[in-house]
């Protein structure tokens, strides 16, 4: 095929893994934690689709695009929950959800 | 042959342009401060992501991409933050230092080992991937594959977003009747 | 004969048991007479089964008759059965003899106590154990009866239970009675792994043959010192004598039968039973009658100075079976019987003469404040008088026969002989002594200030009576039933027993004139000693403050035992409690406990609440999960 | 039958536990159910054949086949006596919570029952698994009823006891595991002796824990002084066997190897038990305290006899499972009567109960006079024949329990002395009246049966093991 | 021209039948008015449960051959049914403990028809016979668990336990699909036995994606480390919900995982099933100390609920017929237990108000017997006591360990177990031995009307926690059944 070859997009997915990860474990935001985890997933569907590339089948093009619908899912879920916090007066931060904790 | 080369050069600056674009925005949207940026970021990391998927020739993905993403669930997304509000008074990180510590380590160490990894099959099998035809990835083969082989998996995924409508609605509307009214579920 | 064997066992027990659960529906003066009669029974049994071996010539006079297999375990067995031969039927006769006549006396002794049923069922128990222990078929029984009659004299001995003292002496008396057990049973254990069984004949047969390696030195000479061990705690014999004088906290009657004409002689039955044993190992034979020597001149020592008249009689009784262990160590197996029966017979008469003076002076038993009773109570002064010179050994009272011949036995063995010879001779000198001075304190001067005040009179119903017959019997006895035996002259006891014990000694005539001569003058030399320091007073008592002080403290015995063993086990039972059972025992299952918690607090700080903190836990996990894959693939 | 025994209680708790039933019909019921029991053991004791060797009464339904586990009970004639003692004490108890009127009847009494159908289990079971089950549920109603109706400590010691003892079970638990799974078989009668060192310790660790021996007896004080004196009764007469009938079906009888091996160690714990228990007896401040820790002594006299591993000691610590089964059941119980009376079981405030109660008096002397093992009790014929056991392993371990019989005499002298005789303690009254009509019907056929034993002590002794021929391994005896 | 493959309805029908059930279910918030809204979605649900269930016995007698349906998405075996027939049978007994929760939300019909969705979802997940239905529909049942957590949108702790699961349960996921892809890119396949044809047992991208699985499915499983979401939410999470998440979730996520390792990955075997050990003693572990400190019950349960992993993941790294039998087995006491002891916390919280810590569990017992007894039994069970089917449940799986020539892992379950008495003792001897008078607070408006649907369900618990150890036969033989459906090697 043209261009580099899997194995340089697979970095590419991986690094965006690793960078979703990160935000997750850093940011306190839960918006911008909701964010991280897009891009891991989406991480996650680079290199399915490079795999669906590489194998020459489509089963991983398949697999990406249902990763698609269920990350817009998390994200609507997701973006609930933060909307009904936030009409509690919750501020948003992650690291202020520990009264359940020990 | 020389278009071949051609090609290929051109590809390669493509192949460099989104890739840098889409670690860049990866980067900036865990690091910018405002939800709102981070979430612009996400969109351009998107669109970058689109563009490596033409590359791999799935060009459906790419659509599906750009339109069901960026488009849609972006535009909710920031819906969201104007909604809550550009918040600045979360702090960018926080809880005990060695705790972020480690968790950089705990990821680079998952990034490393994947890289390590995939470098020890590019050697091998990952260098040549196999030959496609133009159908691959098309609209037509996707819709073939959903059909058949994949048909329950189009079918939960239907179902998944139905789920997920439910809870936006059980999670977001306001509630519907005086609070003090307590009944039991 | 077998029958009136069973049932000269088996009445006192009956009568104890109708005692027992008859409770209040019978009046207390029932009581008495049915414990009373039921002992007579058993005098009956005992006579129709001495009549029924009369009517055999000596070889077939052993018969053994079995009930049940009272015990059995693995391949060994034996059975609840019982031996009636020349010894049994003699020891029974003594026991149930006397036993009925000092049940009878208690009627009146004990009359007006609050729990004479418990007392008359005590009585029954305790004659049932003797019987047992007499009429054992084998060593288990034989241990049987042992405990039981260890048991019926702490039950008697602590009858009155509000008094500290009698429950003392009572527990004191059990103890050392169970060390006393234990060393036999051990004795036991040894016999049965070398013989695998318990019944007379048979391990003497194999003692005798010499088989199966019992008859090593070692072993017989443990399995003896075993037996001997029982004998002496349960004789007062060196070293387990201590006990004996605090048993007299128990009433009178008891410590005649129990502490004077029966239980305390088992040892020497004992000895004579199992001689067979004894006589293969000589050494420890020796001992047993070394240890008698010693008792006898301690016991005579410490008699001297006591001030109680029943601990009086109590050494004097010390001293006595001193004489018979040494008899029968010396292996003057009938010499030691005889004086058995003999002895039986006076002391039991002391002590009920004794009683009927403690009884008339309201329980008083100090003889410095006695005195002078001569004239009050004439008839219990001859009654002491008689029991008296038995004791002392003046021809022609019991004592006389049997002691003597005793001493004339011991000089006919070797150069230990003579040493033990002449220690019965000081005996018989110190009981001369204390013998007299108890006498001429209690009976002769003038009438003590407290015994004025305190003096009564028994009046003549049936309390009077049952005090004075039993007496009156005695005396007789104790004056002439030592005619029987007339050492060089006739002896049908030692014929008698033949067939069970051969004796080992047979003393000269010489040697028997010798020692009687010798014996009656130091005796008769005792009394003129007391006589001259009590009865006419013309000599003041010497002070020697140590000697008396050492007589005083019974030679220091009881503190002894007290700091080598009473107190060492509190105290390492209090040690164990404090250093062991609480920090160690307790306390590690609480800690480990409490660091389990502990680990438990750990893991839940951290559970910070955070999320970063989970997702850091994912995420590292997997990076190691998965490095450890690649690597190990 | 055996099926029968272990069903009938079970059956009447849950009737208890079900039907709203008032305290009083509870009560009878439980009663009437206890003694039901001691009758159908009466049928048993008849129709037992003394002359056929091995199992009898033996009932066998497969419970889950792959692993070759199934439900099998049957009864051995050591087992008969056993079962014999569990019901019969089971009963007295019953009756003395009866006549106590413990609050919460129902509950109360359902325990007990189901506690005597678990114990009768724990004596009849012939498979690993169904034994070990019965020797767990041992544990869920005696955890209830000392922490529920116990003293002011109770929860400790009940928390104490359970997990002491689960210690043990848990290990045993493995063990079964193991020995099952590699031997093929989970059936008691079936399964092969096994020479494995572990496992072996496994089990021995259950027992010895439960019986309790020397320094695993923890839980012993508290238990035995915390709980009510009818479920002290139970735990020191009847479970404190379960594990000595452990030590003998299992430990000994399957692992013969192991035990050779591990016999002195054994022989030592239990010697310095004994020696242990009887000093710490005679140092007890309170009634219980001393019964507790004489309780351990004796535990350790008949594990001395049990790994004397000869017949004269295997028939001795039968005799004296039972035996001393009686007689601390009767002593706890006593014990209860006295504290009831005296509202303390502090020797130092008890004291002159004899005077004007001659009942109490004469039964608490009997039962201590035989507990002290005078000769020619049953006690005493009892541990003569363990320590003749244990004597032909070694001159020593006899000495030892001599001197301990010494020690017990002392001590158990003590409490009838302190409790019995002198004068009245500060916490005896003349309120404090004489034992009722109803005790004595609860503790006199305790004692009755300790005196018939007296009388016949061959009884048991003779009737333990099939006697065809004198053999060195007990396993070989079941068979 | 596209040929659809043959849908193979009777296979599909549990799932289907739940997912009607949740659409009436949400039909009726809009249709029935709101009186009786609450009743017709109960009813509803309840009846989709159970059908769901009679489905899954008729499926289990008719599979006796187990085969891939539709296209080899999902797979049609006995294994499966049994799983849904637990599921089934818990979310039964999970709509009757909900019914009288209280609540200040108004999604009453919502409620059930999420729990009949996220029913369905579990009933298909253990079907999963791929990769991607794998993904799909672990997600589909977690979205409808996050929603339910915080269906009373004004109690602060469910909204903070949603959002932790679902940021945490995305998270998982993530590393679960990167893992997925990773294992698709290795083999270039999806379902389970085409990695395992294809698969070479060495390639380093497989392991790999290996390890991401592992770690995903152990997250659901709630294993050690990838526990700590669990005392959170379940703490969080309304009662009833978390009663349904203990039992069903595990079951789902311990039933797939075991079946994944042993049909895709059997020549990892020597990777997958040490690593499974070390998770499992790691659970056991945490699960055991952590619960010894607790006070809140349900916190404590959770907690318990981690080491009940621990167990049930040492019976899948026996990777034998023997360990699945073991696994079906365990789940059965395990789900009734687990169902039955939060069934009683939340009958508790109901008549108090508050939170139930063991303190306030004083003297329940004898106020309530039917239920203190049964939570008796419920922590007995779970304790591993005879007479429980948790016994039964602890020897097979112990057992299975000793098979595979684990010993050391047999000592440590019996360690395990040992501490866990310690807090399961503890409730038992606050319900039965501290007296109501020990408890502060008195009961809200006295006691609340007794609820039959609630001890209906908590009698059935008992009913088959107790059952289940007389009747193993019959239970052991579906399980042999099913666990013969697997490919083990042996």
């Amino acid at each position: 095929m043209l261009g580099p070859s899997v194995a340089w997009y697979l970095s590419v997915s991986a690094f965006l893994f690793g960078v979703g990860a990160l935000g997750v474990l850093l940011r306190r935001n839960p918006l911008i934690v909701l964010l991280s985890l897009e891009i891991m997933l989406n991480g996650a569907n680079l290199a399915l689709i490079a795999f669906s590339r590489h194998q020459g089948q489509g089963d991983g093009q398949i697999f990406a695009l249902a990763v698609m619908a269920v990350a817009a899912s998390e994200v609507v879920v997701g973006l609930g929950l933060i909307v009904a916090m936030n009409r509690k007066r919750i501020t948003l931060d992650v690291d202020r959800l520990n009264t359940l904790r020990g | 042959m020389i278009v071949a080369t051609v090609g290929n050069v051109l590809v390669w600056a493509v192949w460099v342009g989104a890739g840098f674009a889409c670690l860049a925005s990866a980067v900036a949207v865990v690091s910018f401060r405002n939800p709102f940026y981070s979430a612009l970021a996400l969109i351009g990391n998107l669109g970058s992501l689109a563009v490596l998927y033409l590359l791999l020739s799935s060009d459906f993905v790419a659509a599906a991409q750009v339109l069901v993403y960026a488009g849609a669930v972006m535009v909710m997304f920031l819906f969201v933050i104007a909604y809550v509000g550009p918040r600045m008074d979360t702090p960018w990180a926080g809880g005990p230092g060695w705790q972020s510590v480690a968790a950089v380590l705990a990821g680079a160490a998952l990034l490393v080992e994947i890289i390590v990894v995939i470098g020890l099959k590019a050697g091998g099998r990952l260098a040549h991937s196999a030959a496609v035809g133009d159908a691959f990835g098309s609209p037509r083969d996707i819709g073939r594959l959903f059909l058949t082989d994949h048909l329950l998996a189009f079918e939960i995924t239907s179902i998944v977003l139905l789920i997920a409508a439910i809870g936006g609605v059980i999670l977001g509307a306001h509630s519907r009747q005086p609070a003090d009214e307590v009944p039991s579920l | 004969m077998t029958v009136g064997a069973w049932i000269c066992l088996l009445s006192p027990l009956a009568g104890a048991l109708l005692i027992t659960l008859a409770g209040t529906r019978i009046s207390r003066r029932t009581a008495g007479y049915l414990s009373t009669g039921s002992v007579a029974v058993a005098f009956g049994g005992a006579i129709t089964s001495f009549i029924g071996l009369l009517g055999k010539n000596g070889e077939e006079r052993d018969h053994v008759s079995t009930a049940w297999t009272w015990l059995s375990g693995g391949s060994y067995r034996s059975g609840f059965e019982i031996l009636v031969d020349p010894l049994s039927v003699m020891m029974m006769l003594i026991v149930s003899g006397v036993g009925f006549l000092i049940v009878a006396y208690s009627i009146g002794y004990m009359d007006g106590d609050k729990e004479e049923r418990r007392y008359f069922a005590y009585m029954a128990l305790f004659v049932f154990s003797m019987l047992l222990l007499v009429q054992g078929g084998n060593f288990l029984l034989l241990l049987a009866g042992w405990g039981m009659v260890g048991l019926s004299s702490y039950l008697l001995i602590g009858f009155w239970h509000e008094r500290p003292s009698a429950i003392a002496g009572a527990k004191k008396a059990f103890v050392m009675n169970a060390i006393g057990d234990a060393t036999m049973a051990l004795a036991f254990f040894l016999i049965i792994l070398y013989t695998g069984t318990l019944s007379f004949d048979h391990v003497f047969n194999i003692v005798q043959n010499g088989d199966s390696g019992i008859s090593n030195s070692t072993p017989i000479n443990l399995i003896a010192l075993g037996l001997l061990g029982g004998a002496v705690a349960k004789s007062a014999q060196l070293p387990l004598q201590t006990w004996l004088p605090d048993a007299m906290e128990g009433p009178t009657p008891v410590s005649a039968l129990i502490h004077a004409a029966t239980m305390v002689t088992a040892g020497v039955y004992l000895i004579v039973r199992t001689h067979v044993i004894f006589e293969a190992a000589p050494k420890v034979e020796e001992l047993a009658a070394g240890l008698g020597a010693g008792t006898l001149l301690l016991a005579g020592l410490i008699a001297l100075v006591q001030t109680d008249i029943k601990r009086v009689i109590a050494y004097s009784t010390m001293s006595q079976i001193g004489y018979m262990f040494l008899g029968v160590g010396l292996g003057a197996y009938a010499n030691g019987m005889f004086h058995l029966m003999t002895h039986a017979f006076f002391k039991a008469l002391l002590f009920m003469a004794a009683g009927l003076v403690i009884h008339a002076l309201h329980g008083e038993q100090d003889i410095r404040r006695m005195g002078g009773l001569r004239t009050l109570m004439p008839r219990t002064y001859l009654a002491f008088l008689v029991g008296g010179l038995a004791l002392v050994g003046i021809f022609p009272f019991s004592g006389f026969f049997s002691k003597d011949s005793i001493l004339a036995a011991a000089m006919d063995h070797g150069w230990y002989g003579y040493v033990l010879w002449v220690a019965g001779l000081a005996g018989a000198f110190l009981t001369g002594i204390y013998t007299a001075r108890l006498f001429f304190l209690v009976f002769w001067g003038e009438p003590s200030a407290f015994v004025q005040e305190h003096f009564h009179k028994p009046k003549r119903d049936v309390v009077g009576i049952s005090l004075a017959a039993p007496v009156a019997a005695l005396a007789v006895l104790a004056a002439i039933a030592g005619w029987i035996q007339f050492a060089p002259l006739w002896h049908p006891i030692e014929t008698w027993l033949q067939t069970v014990a051969e004796p080992l000694v047979s003393p000269a005539g010489w040697q028997e004139a010798v020692s009687s001569v010798l014996a009656v003058v130091l005796g008769a030399a005792g009394i003129g000693v007391a006589w001259l320091l009590y009865g006419a007073r013309t000599r003041r008592v010497p002070r020697l403050a140590f000697a008396q002080r050492t007589l005083e403290h019974k030679f220091w015995f009881d503190e002894l035992y007290d700091a080598l063993f009473y107190r060492p086990s509190i105290r390492i039972a209090r040690g164990l409690g404090r250093f062991v059972e609480n920090p160690l025992i307790f306390g590690s299952g609480r800690e480990l406990g409490q660091e389990t918690r502990a680990l438990g607090g750990l893991l839940g700080r951290a559970q910070t609440g955070l999320l970063r903190t989970y997702a850091l836990a994912i995420a590292s996990s997997v990076a190691v999960l998965a490095l450890v894959f690649v690597v190990v693939r | 039958m055996t099926t029968l025994l272990i069903v009938v209680p079970l059956a009447a708790a849950l009737v208890l536990w079900l039907l709203p039933l008032d305290r009083v019909s509870a009560a009878a019921l439980a009663l009437l159910a206890a003694l039901a029991e001691v009758g159908l053991w009466i049928q048993l004791l008849i129709r037992f054949d003394w002359n056929e060797r091995g199992l009898q009464f033996e009932q066998r339904r497969s419970w889950f086949s792959d692993l070759h586990v199934s439900y099998h009970v049957g009864v051995y004639a050591f087992s008969v006596w056993l079962i014999g003692l569990a019901v019969v004490v089971m009963a007295a108890t019953i009756a003395y919570a009866v006549w106590v009127g413990r609050e919460r009847a129902r509950m109360y009494f359902g325990l007990m029952l189901f506690l005597t159908g678990a114990i009768v289990g724990v004596f009849a079971a012939q498979d690993l698994l169904l034994f070990y089950a019965f020797f767990e549920a041992m544990l869920i109603p005696l955890y209830v009823l000392v922490g529920v109706w116990g003293g002011p400590a109770r929860m400790g010691a009940t928390l104490k006891f359970v997990i002491y003892t689960m210690a043990g079970s848990l290990l045993m638990l493995a063990s079964v595991i193991v020995y099952g799974l590699s031997q093929g078989t989970f059936d008691l009668v079936d399964i092969g002796a096994s020479s494995s060192d572990w496992v072996f310790l496994g089990f021995v660790a259950a027992f010895a824990i439960k019986a309790p021996l020397f320094p695993f007896h923890g839980w012993l004080r508290d238990a035995y002084t915390e709980s009510s004196p009818e479920v002290a009764a139970v735990l020191s007469g009847v479970v404190s066997k379960a594990a000595a009938y452990g030590f003998l079906r299992i430990a000994i009888a399957k692992f013969p190897g192991p035990t050779e091996d591990f016999r002195t160690p054994i022989l030592v714990l239990a010697a310095v038990g004994l020696v242990y228990g009887s000093l710490l007896a005679f140092r007890a401040p309170d009634l219980r305290g001393v019964i507790a820790y004489s309780s351990l002594a004796q535990m350790g006299l008949i594990t001395l006899g049990l790994f004397a591993a000869n017949d004269l000691g295997f028939d001795g610590s039968v005799l004296q499972m039972v035996n001393h089964g009686l007689i601390s059941a009767t002593l706890f119980l006593l014990a209860g009567m006295v504290e009831r009376r005296a509202t303390t079981g502090e020797l130092g405030r008890l004291g002159g109960m004899a005077r004007g109660r001659p009942l109490l008096a004469t039964v608490l002397m009997t039962t201590g006079i035989i507990a002290l093992a005078v000769p020619f009790s049953t006690a005493f014929a009892g541990e003569f024949l363990i320590l003749a056991g244990v004597f032909q392993q070694g001159w020593g371990w006899a000495v030892v329990g001599a001197a301990a019989i010494v020690l017990a005499a002392m001590y158990i002298l003590r409490v009838i002395s302190a409790v019995l005789h002198r004068e009245p303690g500060t916490a005896v009254t003349d309120a404090a009246l004489d034992l009722r009509p109803a005790e004595l019907g609860i503790v006199v056929p305790l004692v009755a049966c300790l005196l018939a034993l007296s009388a016949w002590p061959a009884a048991i002794s003779g009737h333990a093991f099939s006697r065809d021929e004198a053999t060195r391994s007990v396993s070989q005896e079941f068979r | 021209m596209i040929h659809r493959p043959h849908v193979d309805w009777f296979a599909l029908a549990p799932s289907n039948v739940l997912l009607v059930a949740s659409a009436l279910a949400l039909l009726s918030a809009v249709l029935v008015p709101r009186g009786s809204r609450k009743p017709t979605a109960a009813a509803l649900t309840a009846v989709g449960y159970a059908i769901a269930f009679g489905f899954a016995v008729a499926l289990y007698v008719r599979s006796a051959h187990g085969h891939g349906v539709v296209a080899d998405a999902i797979r049609r075996d006995r294994w499966a049914e049994l799983a849904q027939m637990i599921l089934a049978g818990t979310g039964l007994l999970a709509t009757g403990i909900s019914y009288r929760e209280r609540s200040r939300s108004d999604h009453v019909a919502e409620y059930y028809s999420l729990l009949a969705a996220a029913g369905a979802g579990m009933i298909f997940f253990v079907a999963s016979n791929n990769l991607m239905t794998l993904f799909l529909a672990l997600e589909w049942f977690s979205l409808c668990l996050y929603i339910l957590c915080a269906i009373d949108r004004e109690r602060l702790g469910g909204l903070e336990a949603a959002l932790k699961y679902l940021i945490i349960g995305g998270f998982g996921s993530a590393v679960l699909l990167f893992g997925s892809a990773l294992v698709y890119g290795a083999t270039g396949q999806l379902d389970f036995a085409g990695i395992a044809a294809s698969g070479r047992d060495n390639d380093a991208l497989l392991v790999f994606g290996l390890a991401m699985l592992i770690a995903g499915l152990a997250f659901k499983a709630s294993a050690a480390p990838f526990h700590m979401w669990t005392p959170d939410v379940y703490e969080g999470a309304p009662t009833p919900v978390t009663a349904f998440m203990s039992a069903a979730t595990k079951t789902a996520a311990l039933v797939v995982t075991f079946r994944l390792l042993v049909t895709a990955f059997p020549q990892q075997a020597y990777l997958w099933t040490v690593a499974v050990a070390v998770i499992a003693v790691a659970s056991l572990t945490i699960g055991n100390l952590a619960a010894l400190v607790q006070r809140n019950v349900k916190r404590m349960l959770a907690y318990s609920s981690i080491s009940h992993a621990g167990f049930m993941l040492i019976a899948v790294a026996a990777n034998s017929a023997l360990g699945g039998r073991a696994l079906l087995y365990y789940l059965i006491p395990y789900s009734a237990g687990s169902l039955g002891a939060f069934a009683v916390v939340a009958a508790r919280e109901r008549e108090l108000g508050v939170p139930v810590t063991i303190e306030n569990m004083a003297g329940f017992g004898w106020e309530r017997p039917l239920l203190g007894a049964s939570m008796w039994a419920f922590l007995l069970g779970m304790a591993g006591f005879p007479l429980t089917g948790g016994f039964i449940g602890k020897f097979y799986v112990l057992a299975a360990a000793y098979r595979h020539g684990w010993t050391w892992l047999v000592v440590v379950g019996v360690i395990a177990t040992l501490v866990s008495l310690y807090y399961y003792l503890g409730v038992v001897r606050a319900m039965f031995m501290r007296r109501t008078e020990d408890l502060q607070l008195a009961p809200v408006g006295g006691s609340p009307p007794t609820d039959s649907l609630l001890q209906g369900a908590v009698l059935v618990c008992l009913v088959v926690t107790v059952g289940s150890f007389f009747a193993v036969q019959p239970l052991i033989d579906l399980a042999k059944h099913a666990a013969s459906s697997l490919p083990f090697l042996q």
